[in-house]
């Protein structure tokens, strides 16, 4: 913990306020796993967490060590793009997936195929 | 330059992963990443990516300022509903919207939008009829779904993809 | 002629003759008895040769070093007793082989016959002249083995089968004892050495282990010698071709048990328990096998029980502890050999030219063979102890000795001489039998074969043997006697007693016994007429004693009942039993060394509790938990928490500082799930119907115990983790590995730099490991044949398949093509990405975390997306990956970068370090720890792809064969061809 | 004080990221379908990359940047094995 | 490290290494060319396990000298690198590993290596592996070259696929996956508490480890001894050998069956130079444990040998008894008990494998089954009389006389008759068990000598009923067609007994000079870590 | 610290054990996963657990135990997880090589006869 304190009060002030908003985000969209109660509406829950949350996160970390280490610490935002372009896809397979399976069950609250 | 340098654009951004990987400019990392970037480039031409091409970078970057104020105020609202599940009354619902774009990079980028902006996903992509249904959590009134989205992205993304 | 080469030659010559032998063609019949009858004389001749020197008291010996730390020699001795005994095998050798020249038919594969034969021949000769124990014991189980070969020659007949078996188990089960034995001789002695054995008598006899010794030795030659009550298999063993029967129950193999005895006899005998155990097997024997003999159908049973009577009698006067009676056991094994052997010729020609053995069909043969008959009378009656034949002299010997013997059991003592007097009248009945019954009488009628003369060289051993009996039985002293008293000197030394071999020794109480016996047999042969006529086979009131029906029936309960049974009990074949004893095992062991040693405390303090971890690690075990417990009816489930479990382990390697792990860890995640998705579409569909069947007592009673053992487990694995983690020891080889890892391996990370450079042989063993595995599981898959009833195509794909076809404007596959639309897409974006991080971790990984392994990895799952999002198919179209090909390459890189070091002189692995200063680039680190890193780089992509695609590929030919399957295993060599073109480019 | 302020609000985020990491193991274990399932460890695989970055600012360490990095990157891959083996009943066809 | 001989050291595990990977790069199809590397490796491999053999022999023995050399990889000191240790021990187990790898890839040669893919790379993988872990003188890379040895042996129990081998196959796999675990705790916890690797080091340390730390080092000790031991097949732990090895194409079996004897191998070196007279507080630790599971192995092997209906599964429980009696002799503890275990040890391998190779020949000619009737008929005294009176024999063809001669070779060896070598196997186990010096013979040893012979007189009975059933019951019209690269190799085995009997002495010789340098570990010790251990750098509390 | 990770190992093993235990040859291969995370972290923790030693040396530095995590485990236990790991998709194909076989999918390729 050491190098902690070699930060400048006001990134370190950042720094945690990022931090805590990004973990708030992320435990609010695992909430949401929790308190809607169908498939469909869980399913836009992490996506808190997978955009902003991991967003605040990763500023945190790329605001901390760029001052930390007095030079542009960047690499987080590969992170933050990869994030962008994967979780769509896991979500939109899951969810096309759930559908053809609501379908096939025959349920009632899904739409019928074009 | 296509000829000898396809997908120019991926072959910079690959360049660029590269450099941030391993945070340096220096040239033995530009030279050995742009040797990688080229051939990763090569590999990916044997996987047949659909062509695609890439214009009007002022569109993109506006469009992705757009979507990066979406994503905030989206989480907020869902934020919102999901710690307030009771005070608002909300249903929730699918909604098929038509789509004019055709270009895959732009129905990617499309789809990348809308699932990553909290509250709506994109759930069926119908290729015959170009229709996609998306679901979505705070449904009020489809209409306005359907030209927010086209408005908003659909338009820039053509724009850009076609 | 030296003694070496004279001895050796006996023993070896039948040896070689057998080789020889064995290699004639199948019917080579007078070439084989050529060469058998040759060696047998050869034989003869030397012994004649050595007779001088052993007649002078001598002793031949040769000693060639064995096993010398042992004190194991190969030494060959022979005395006159040795001489004796190797005399009447060699004798009674080549006359056999006479004999059966004649006896066995054109038809037989004669030369093995000889072989078998000669082969015995020389186990024989080598047990009588082997000079010390375990080499006797050596050559007693070869004799073992060769009788069994010679038992069974006819071994299309099941008795010949069954007799060889019950001989061979009997026998080299004394034999195993007799080993056993002598090791305790051995062991006494402090030598194997016949000449040390023989000197400590008094040793032997006052030590602890004599009754051990002298009962497993005792077990080996009574199985041998055929005493009650191992005398069964030999009546059985006559399954044998008769020339067998006439070398092996008359001269040899029997002989073989009462020869140790008496080679023992100075040492081990003068004791109770000799007297007890010998004389008590004996007696019983003798009179068993006389009263049994009697009522024999069978020629050569009547002979086989009379053999083991007389058997018993050479046994008895072992047993009796007396040196006259030692002479006379000699003198008996002389004379039972020349008549036995001669009465089994004489059966044998009988059996060959009428064609049946039976006494009840035979009658009246006088007539047509009058020249064989009377040679058959002669023999019969020295058996039956009449005078001026051999019989009689030894008779009177163990009469007198039966009458004069001493001994602790008063009781025995007493009855000896009636039991004597009785099996000599048996002795006379079945004699009488055998003779009345086959060559008087009426003329046989409805035999086989028209009887008639046999020809004149099968008769020739026989007329010898006959001849051999009348001269002994009429000047004992001037022929057998210079023989006799050598054999019994050589065989007591200083403790020969006076005897005399007279014909006549006036009228005394043996004679009278002799008198008695033979009125009461002749009496007993007229009474008993009418009840052998009636031809009820078995004697009476033991005939229910079947010696082999009991060997049967236990030899059916040791290896049927009660060798199944205890496997059962013992042992098992099912998989469940066997892991919980593993675990358990395992359990135990630790526990118990622990709870015997004491665990003290460590010394390092345990560290404070950070609740994150603490949190975290709830998760895990939540993770953990629920996996073990879905993982039966939820197969995915119970996938998915372990994937949960191993990001908690993942997240624990960061924790506490090992960043290389969490990437490997996690990329292993990745790529064992969608292994085992590959997996779980040929396991076949299990419903948690709830509550459909409540479980039963026992599988309750079973899972409550499998959770004992996993608790128990659990909690001595978080004991162990415990104590191990809180101490440290005071001298630890990572020091070393720090210090040096930078300095002399060129890297700063130090776990890269021990897996490619200080423990690099490590590493390569690890990739040949997987290397190994995958071309396992490729040619596993490649015979791969799905259950029947996860043949079909997945329920989703056909319903999907059935919606795009009914519904107009959609084709078959619209479905999963503008499902896997976009994400396709972006995958095939995503791929030169992941395929630049792998390239980044694995040039990085010297000095940072990533490496070989971990950049393989990435590099595989770059391209399982694509055969994931495209289909194999498309992908193969277009990319076509040579598993095998990155394999060998990689396998060869990482060891060719290993054997470069040879080139400088260095060992294996030698690393090599520098910065190389380039143009533009600046100093650029080579170090050939990088190509090893490759090479395994490259293994690590080739065998995953390998495994992920055979696997893949399944489906693909699932997809193909709607066909009917072919059967369960087709011919070998035949290639799938959608594997080939896949693995083997 | 403030390093403090930081030293707290990184062991806060952390424990609320387990916290979200529960909900989500939750989510797995309670289903009630597979898809649910798959949709919790999606964001088991969310939360712990940021877990692993907190864990980064915490040690004051780049090191483990790479395996969130890992997880951004090929996390999905078996998340999108799993719905494709829902979808499809099979994962590479 | 000079001259080139220092390499050849390590030349049995590179040769098989870069064999096996070139063999990849090969077509499949070119099997010719594949089996010509491979035999040729192979062949190299017996001509240096033969060099090296007569290396070993050539180091001194006596006064503490060093009796091992010593390769260290990748020029590392031995004291934190790999080290490979040769010594008498090592060379005798690549001996025979090169002898079975012989016989078995020649066997293979005539129709086993076509039964399924890339066959000669998993055998030269296999030796790669055998040779590893005999060679290597480090605990985990131990483990590594175990599960070489392992995954080429997965490969080669399932080569050929069928129903009968993957069911047994799956069995064989997972229970040596949990052995492997139990490998890895053993070693780990070994190496949190002793702080080393290295075998000869920790011998160093065994004897002065802390009192209140020895616990965890012998129970880390104890749960690898288990998993050698589940390799070795002692009683409770060996159920899946005898059915896994029955199944096994013949060429398998013959080169996987010196699998348990790695299993043997490692409780040898590894208990005698940890727990030997050097090991402090820890001297003859598990030791009545080692006696009275091998002699529970040997009545439960004697047992399955009884109890057996095919010829192969009689194979693999002779297996078990082999791998218990060797275990009662390292447990019966005397120094001379070693040299003869050795002398068994070499025996029986080569004729179990000898045999298993002759089991596929005999078994060709005979229709499935067969093996059930005949215990069957045995039991239910169904003996069929057919022509009884033909007094005439049946020659037997020059096949199956090879085959049966063969057959009663593989009889007596092992059960220990005369006059092949399994007979002074036994001997020279007993001999000097009941030989030292005459004032009593200890219950252990009349243990042994009552397990010896009661096993022995199990495999007559056993092998005799099948041998008659199957070369004197059955009809003699169905000859197996047998090349004679199959029936080399058995008769090359056989031959060997015969010559292991014949030479007994100087064989002897040598193995009770293995024996006394394993007996006296300072030899190896003193050749692997010369250099005594610097002084702690490092104090234990101040992390 | 050190009592959370063995009571994580603990309860891991307790897992894979009860799983190792079972007759399905899925179960099994769950099992054997379960217990090699458990072996692995154990091997991992004979080394000592330290948060925040350094993983990796300065250039140009030496180690030492005191400032530096123990790497040998590590090393270890990266040899570990590749075997593991190739042994794992083994039993898998072993696995279905025997479900194919045999029809069933219990460890003794049928169903127990009671
Ligand atoms: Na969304
Ligand atoms: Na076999």
């Amino acid at each position: 913990m050491t190098h902690l304190a070699e930060l400048p009060s006001w990134a370190a002030l950042l720094t945690a306020l990022l931090l805590l908003l990004g973990a708030a985000l992320a435990l609010i969209g695992s909430f949401g796993l929790l308190r809607f109660g169908s498939f469909y509406e869980r399913i836009h829950a992490p996506t808190l967490g997978s955009t902003l949350g991991i967003g605040f996160v990763l500023i945190a970390s790329m605001l901390f060590f760029s001052v930390l280490q007095s030079r542009p610490v960047l690499h987080e935002v590969l992170i933050t793009a990869l994030m962008v372009v994967t979780t769509p896809i896991t979500l939109m397979l899951l969810a096309r997936a759930a559908l053809y399976r609501d379908r096939s069950e025959g349920n009632d609250d899904v739409p019928p195929s074009a | 330059m296509t000829r000898w340098l396809p997908f120019p654009l991926l072959t910079a951004t690959l360049l660029a992963v590269w450099l941030i990987l391993n945070e340096s400019v220096s040239p033995g990392t530009i030279i050995l990443g742009s040797v990688l970037s080229v051939g990763a480039v090569r590999v990916l031409l044997a996987l047949d990516p659909p062509a695609g091409r890439f214009r009007r970078p002022l569109v993109a970057l506006k469009l992705a300022l757009v979507v990066l104020g979406d994503i905030v105020r989206s989480n907020n609202a869902v934020a919102r509903i999901i710690l307030h599940p009771g005070t608002k009354n909300r249903t929730s619902g699918f909604v098929r919207i038509p789509l004019d774009i055709r270009a895959p990079y732009g129905l990617a980028a499309l789809s990348c939008i809308i699932t990553a902006t909290p509250g709506t996903i994109w759930v069926e992509y119908d290729s015959a009829k170009n229709t996609v249904l998306l679901h979505i959590l705070d449904l009020v009134d489809e209409k306005v779904w359907i030209e927010t989205i086209k408005q908003r992205y659909e338009k820039r993304l053509i724009e850009v993809f076609e | 002629m030296p003694d070496a080469l004279l001895l050796l030659t006996l023993v070896g010559l039948p040896f070689l003759g057998a080789i020889a032998a064995g290699l004639l063609p199948t019917h080579a019949r007078n070439a084989a008895a050529w060469l058998a009858g040759v060696i047998a004389l050869v034989g003869l001749g030397l012994l004649l040769a050595a007779y001088p020197t052993v007649a002078a008291g001598g002793v031949l010996r040769h000693e060639v070093a064995w096993m010398p730390s042992l004190g194991l020699n190969f030494s060959l001795r022979m005395d006159g007793f040795a001489w004796l005994f190797a005399g009447m095998v060699s004798g009674v050798g080549v006359l056999v082989i006479v004999y059966a020249r004649y006896y066995m038919s054109a038809d037989d594969p004669v030369p093995r016959f000889f072989a078998f034969l000669l082969a015995f021949m020389g186990s024989m000769t080598g047990v009588v002249i082997a000079g010390n124990l375990i080499q006797l014991a050596f050559f007693w189980e070869l004799t073992s083995l060769f009788s069994f070969l010679l038992i069974g020659y006819w071994h299309h007949l099941a008795a010949a089968r069954d007799g060889a078996r019950m001989a061979l188990t009997i026998t080299a089960t004394g034999g195993l004892c007799l080993f056993a034995g002598v090791l305790v001789l051995g062991h006494i002695v402090g030598s194997y050495d016949l000449d040390a054995v023989l000197a400590s008598g008094e040793t032997i006899r006052a030590h602890s282990l004599y009754l051990p010794a002298l009962v497993l030795i005792l077990l080996g030659a009574l199985t041998k010698s055929a005493q009650f009550p191992f005398h069964f298999w030999l009546p059985h063993a006559m399954a044998a071709p008769t020339p067998v029967s006439a070398y092996l129950h008359s001269a040899t193999l029997v002989k073989a048990g009462v020869f140790l005895m008496a080679r023992l006899w100075p040492v081990m005998a003068g004791t109770e328990a000799w007297f007890w155990i010998v004389g008590t097997a004996g007696i019983v024997t003798l009179l068993i096998g006389a009263y049994i003999a009697i009522f024999q159908h069978d020629l050569k049973g009547l002979l086989a029980y009379s053999t083991i009577s007389h058997l018993g009698l050479i046994t008895l006067l072992l047993g009796l502890n007396s040196s006259l009676a030692m002479v006379a056991a000699i003198f008996h094994i002389i004379n039972h050999a020349t008549f036995k052997a001669s009465l089994f010729m004489a059966a044998g020609i009988i059996d060959h030219e009428t064609g049946t053995r039976d006494i009840r069909r035979l009658s009246g043969l006088n007539r047509f063979m009058p020249f064989t008959a009377r040679l058959a009378m002669v023999a019969a009656a020295a058996m039956a102890g009449v005078p001026l034949l051999n019989g009689f002299l030894s008779k009177e010997m163990f009469f007198a000795e039966a009458l004069s013997a001493e001994g602790p059991l008063p009781l025995l003592l007493d009855i000896l001489p009636v039991a004597a007097t009785v099996a000599s009248a048996f002795s006379v009945a079945y004699s009488l039998r055998f003779i009345h019954g086959t060559f008087f009488g009426p003329d046989p009628v409805d035999l086989p074969l028209t009887p008639h003369e046999p020809p004149t060289w099968m008769r020739f051993p026989v007329e010898i043997l006959v001849l051999t009996c009348i001269i002994v039985g009429l000047l004992p002293a001037a022929t057998v006697g210079p023989f006799l008293d050598m054999a019994a000197h050589a065989a007591l030394g200083a403790a020969t007693p006076d005897y005399s071999l007279a014909v006549w020794h006036g009228f005394n109480l043996p004679l009278l016994m002799s008198v008695i016996a033979l009125i009461a047999g002749v009496s007993l042969y007229l009474l008993l007429q009418r009840h052998l006529i009636k031809g009820v086979e078995g004697a009476p009131l033991i005939g229910g004693l079947q010696g082999q029906r009991m060997f049967e029936r236990s030899m059916v309960f040791l290896s049927w009942r009660l060798a199944r049974t205890l496997e059962g009990l013992f042992g098992t074949r099912r998989l469940q039993p066997q892991l919980r004893l593993v675990v358990s095992v395992a359990v135990v062991a630790a526990g118990w060394t622990v709870y015997l040693r004491g665990l003290g405390p460590g010394n390092l303090a345990p560290a404070g509790i950070d609740p994150v971890l603490a949190l975290i690690w709830v998760i895990g075990a939540a993770c953990a938990l629920g996996a073990a417990t879905q993982a039966k009816y939820h197969r995915l489930v119970a996938l998915i928490l372990l994937g949960g479990t191993g990001l908690v382990t993942c997240v624990t390697f960061v924790w506490f500082s090992a960043p290389d792990l969490a990437l490997t860890q996690l990329l292993v995640e990745v790529v064992t799930t969608i292994l085992l998705l590959l997996g779980l579409r040929w396991l076949p569909k299990r419903l948690d119907v709830p509550g459909a069947r409540p479980p039963e007592v026992i599988t309750a009673t079973r899972r409550l115990r499998d959770l004992g053992i996993a608790i128990t487990a659990g909690v001595g694995m978080a004991g162990l983790a415990f104590g191990v983690m809180t101490r440290f020891p005071p001298e630890i080889l990572a020091e070393h590995f720090l210090e040096r890892a930078y300095t002399e391996g060129g890297g700063t990370n130090v776990v890269n730099v021990i897996l490619v450079d200080f423990r690099g042989f490590d590493t390569l063993g690890e990739i040949a490991v997987l290397g190994a595995v995958a071309l396992t599981a490729y040619a596993l898959l490649r015979r791969f044949r799905p259950a029947p009833d996860s043949v079909d195509i997945p329920e989703q794909q056909r319903d999907q398949s059935a919606y795009d076809i009914s519904r107009p404007g959609r084709r078959e596959g619209d479905t999963v093509a503008d499902w896997l639309l976009i994400p396709s897409v972006i995958a095939r974006l995503l791929f030169p990405v992941i395929c630049l991080v792998a390239v980044y971790l694995l040039l990085r990984g010297h000095d940072l975390p990533g490496g070989g392994f971990a950049a393989g990895l990435t590099a595989s799952i770059a391209m399982i997306l694509q055969y994931m999002l495209g289909g194999t198919q498309w992908v193969e179209a277009r990319l076509r990956v040579l598993p095998l090909r990155w394999m060998g390459l990689g396998l060869l890189l990482a060891t060719g970068t290993g054997l470069a070091a040879w080139a400088f002189g260095y060992p294996f692995l030698t690393s090599y370090f520098t910065y190389v200063e380039l143009p533009l680039i600046g100093s650029f680190p080579m170090a050939s720890a990088l190509a090893f890193d490759i090479g395994v780089f490259a293994l690590v992509v080739g065998a995953t792809m390998l495994m992920l695609i055979a696997l893949a590929r399944q489906s693909v030919r699932g997809h193909r064969a709607a066909a009917p399957r072919p059967s369960e295993e087709p011919p070998a060599p035949t290639t799938a061809p959608a594997a080939t073109a896949m693995g083997d480019d | 004080m403030i390093t403090e302020l930081l030293v707290w609000s990184i062991f806060l985020a952390q424990i609320l990221l387990v916290l979200a990491m529960g909900c989500a193991v939750f989510r797995i274990l309670r289903g009630p379908r597979a898809q649910d399932r798959v949709l919790g460890l999606d964001t088991l695989y969310v939360n712990a990359t940021m877990l692993l970055l907190i864990f980064g600012i915490r040690t004051t360490s780049t090191l483990y940047f790479e395996a969130a990095l890992i997880i951004a990157l090929l996390g999905f891959v078996s998340t999108a094995a799993i719905a494709k083996f829902l979808m499809r009943g099979e994962v590479i066809e | 490290m000079s001259g080139w001989t220092n390499h050849l050291m390590i030349a049995p595990i590179i040769i098989p290494l870069v064999v096996g990977a070139a063999m990849m790069l090969i077509d499949e199809r070119r099997r010719t060319l594949k089996a010509a590397l491979g035999v040729a490796s192979t062949l190299v491999l017996l001509v240096l396990a033969i060099v090296l053999l007569r290396m070993a022999d050539g180091m001194p023995l006596d006064g503490g000298a060093v009796t091992v050399r010593v390769y260290r990889l990748g020029d590392w000191p031995s004291l934190f690198g790999i080290v490979l240790v040769l010594d008498r021990l090592a060379a005798l187990m690549l001996l025979l590993t090169a002898i079975l790898g012989c016989a078995a890839l020649v066997f293979s040669l005539a129709r086993w290596q076509h039964a399924g893919a890339h066959f000669h790379s998993l055998f030269q993988f296999q030796l790669m592996g055998l040779n590893g872990a005999f060679l290597t003188g480090d605990l985990f890379n131990l483990f590594v070259f175990f599960e070489i040895m392992l995954a080429a042996s997965y490969g080669l129990a399932l080569h050929g696929s069928g129903l009968a081998r993957v069911r047994a196959g799956l069995h064989y796999l997972v229970i040596n996956l949990a052995a492997s675990l139990l490998f890895l705790i053993g070693v780990s916890m070994i190496y949190g508490v002793a702080g080393t690797l290295n075998m000869a080091e920790l011998a160093n340390r065994i004897a002065v480890i802390a009192s209140e730390d020895r616990a965890l080092v012998e129970a880390g000790a104890a749960i690898l001894g288990i998993a050698f031991l589940i390799k070795a097949g002692m009683w409770p732990l060996g159920f899946w050998l005898p059915n896994t090895y029955a199944t096994v194409s013949a060429a398998s079996a013959a080169i996987i069956s010196i699998l348990s004897k790695v299993g043997i191998y490692a409780v040898l070196r590894l208990w005698l130079l940890m727990f030997g007279e050097s090991g402090g507080a820890s001297a003859g630790f598990g030791g009545v444990w080692l006696l009275a599971g091998g002699l529970l192995t040997i009545a439960f092997g004697s047992v399955a040998v009884l109890a057996t209906q095919s010829m192969a599964r009689l194979a693999g429980a002779s297996v078990l008894v082999s791998s218990g009696t060797l275990l009662a002799a390292v447990g019966a503890g005397q120094s001379a008990v070693i040299g003869g275990a050795l002398f068994y040890l070499t025996s029986s391998v080569l004729a179990i494998a000898g045999f298993f190779l002759l089991i596929e020949l005999v078994e060709r000619g005979r229709e499935v089954g067969a093996d059930v009737l005949a215990v069957t008929r045995e039991a239910f005294g169904e003996d069929e009389e057919l022509d009884e009176d033909d007094e005439v024999g049946v020659p037997i063809p020059a096949t199956m006389a090879v085959l049966g001669a063969s057959f009663i070779a593989c009889a007596l060896l092992l059960a220990g008759l005369p006059p092949l070598s399994g007979f002074l196997a036994k001997f020279a186990m007993l001999g000097p068990l009941l030989s030292p010096g005459g004032t009593g013979v200890s219950t252990t040893a009349w243990a042994l000598l009552a397990a010896l012979i009661l096993s022995g007189l199990a495999t007559v009975i056993a092998m005799t009923r099948t041998g008659i059933d199957v070369f004197w019951a059955s009809p003699v019209d169905t000859v197996p067609r047998v090349r004679v690269v199959e029936l080399a190799p058995v008769i090359l085995l056989l031959t060997l007994c015969v010559a292991l009997s014949v030479q007994a002495g100087p064989v002897m010789r040598y193995m009770e000079a293995t024996a006394r340098s394993m007996q006296a570990p300072h030899g190896y010790i003193g050749g692997v870590s010369p250099t005594p251990w610097p002084s702690a750098t490092v104090e234990g509390g101040d992390r | 610290m050190e009592l959370i990770l063995a009571l994580g190992i603990g309860v891991l093993t307790g897992s894979g054990v009860w799983l190792l235990l079972r007759p399905r040859t899925f179960q099994v291969i769950v099992g054997l996963s379960l217990l090699s995370y458990a072996v692995n972290l154990f091997i991992f923790s004979t080394g000592g657990l330290r948060t925040g030693a350094a993983p990796v040396l300065e250039r140009g530095a030496v180690g030492h135990l005191a400032t530096h995590a123990d790497p040998v485990p590590q090393a270890l236990v990266l040899t570990a997880i590749v075997i593991s790991f190739a042994t794992t998709a083994l039993f898998l194909v072993v696995l279905l090589a025997a479900r194919g076989l045999t029809g069933t999918d219990h460890v003794d390729g049928r169903e127990k006869d009671r």
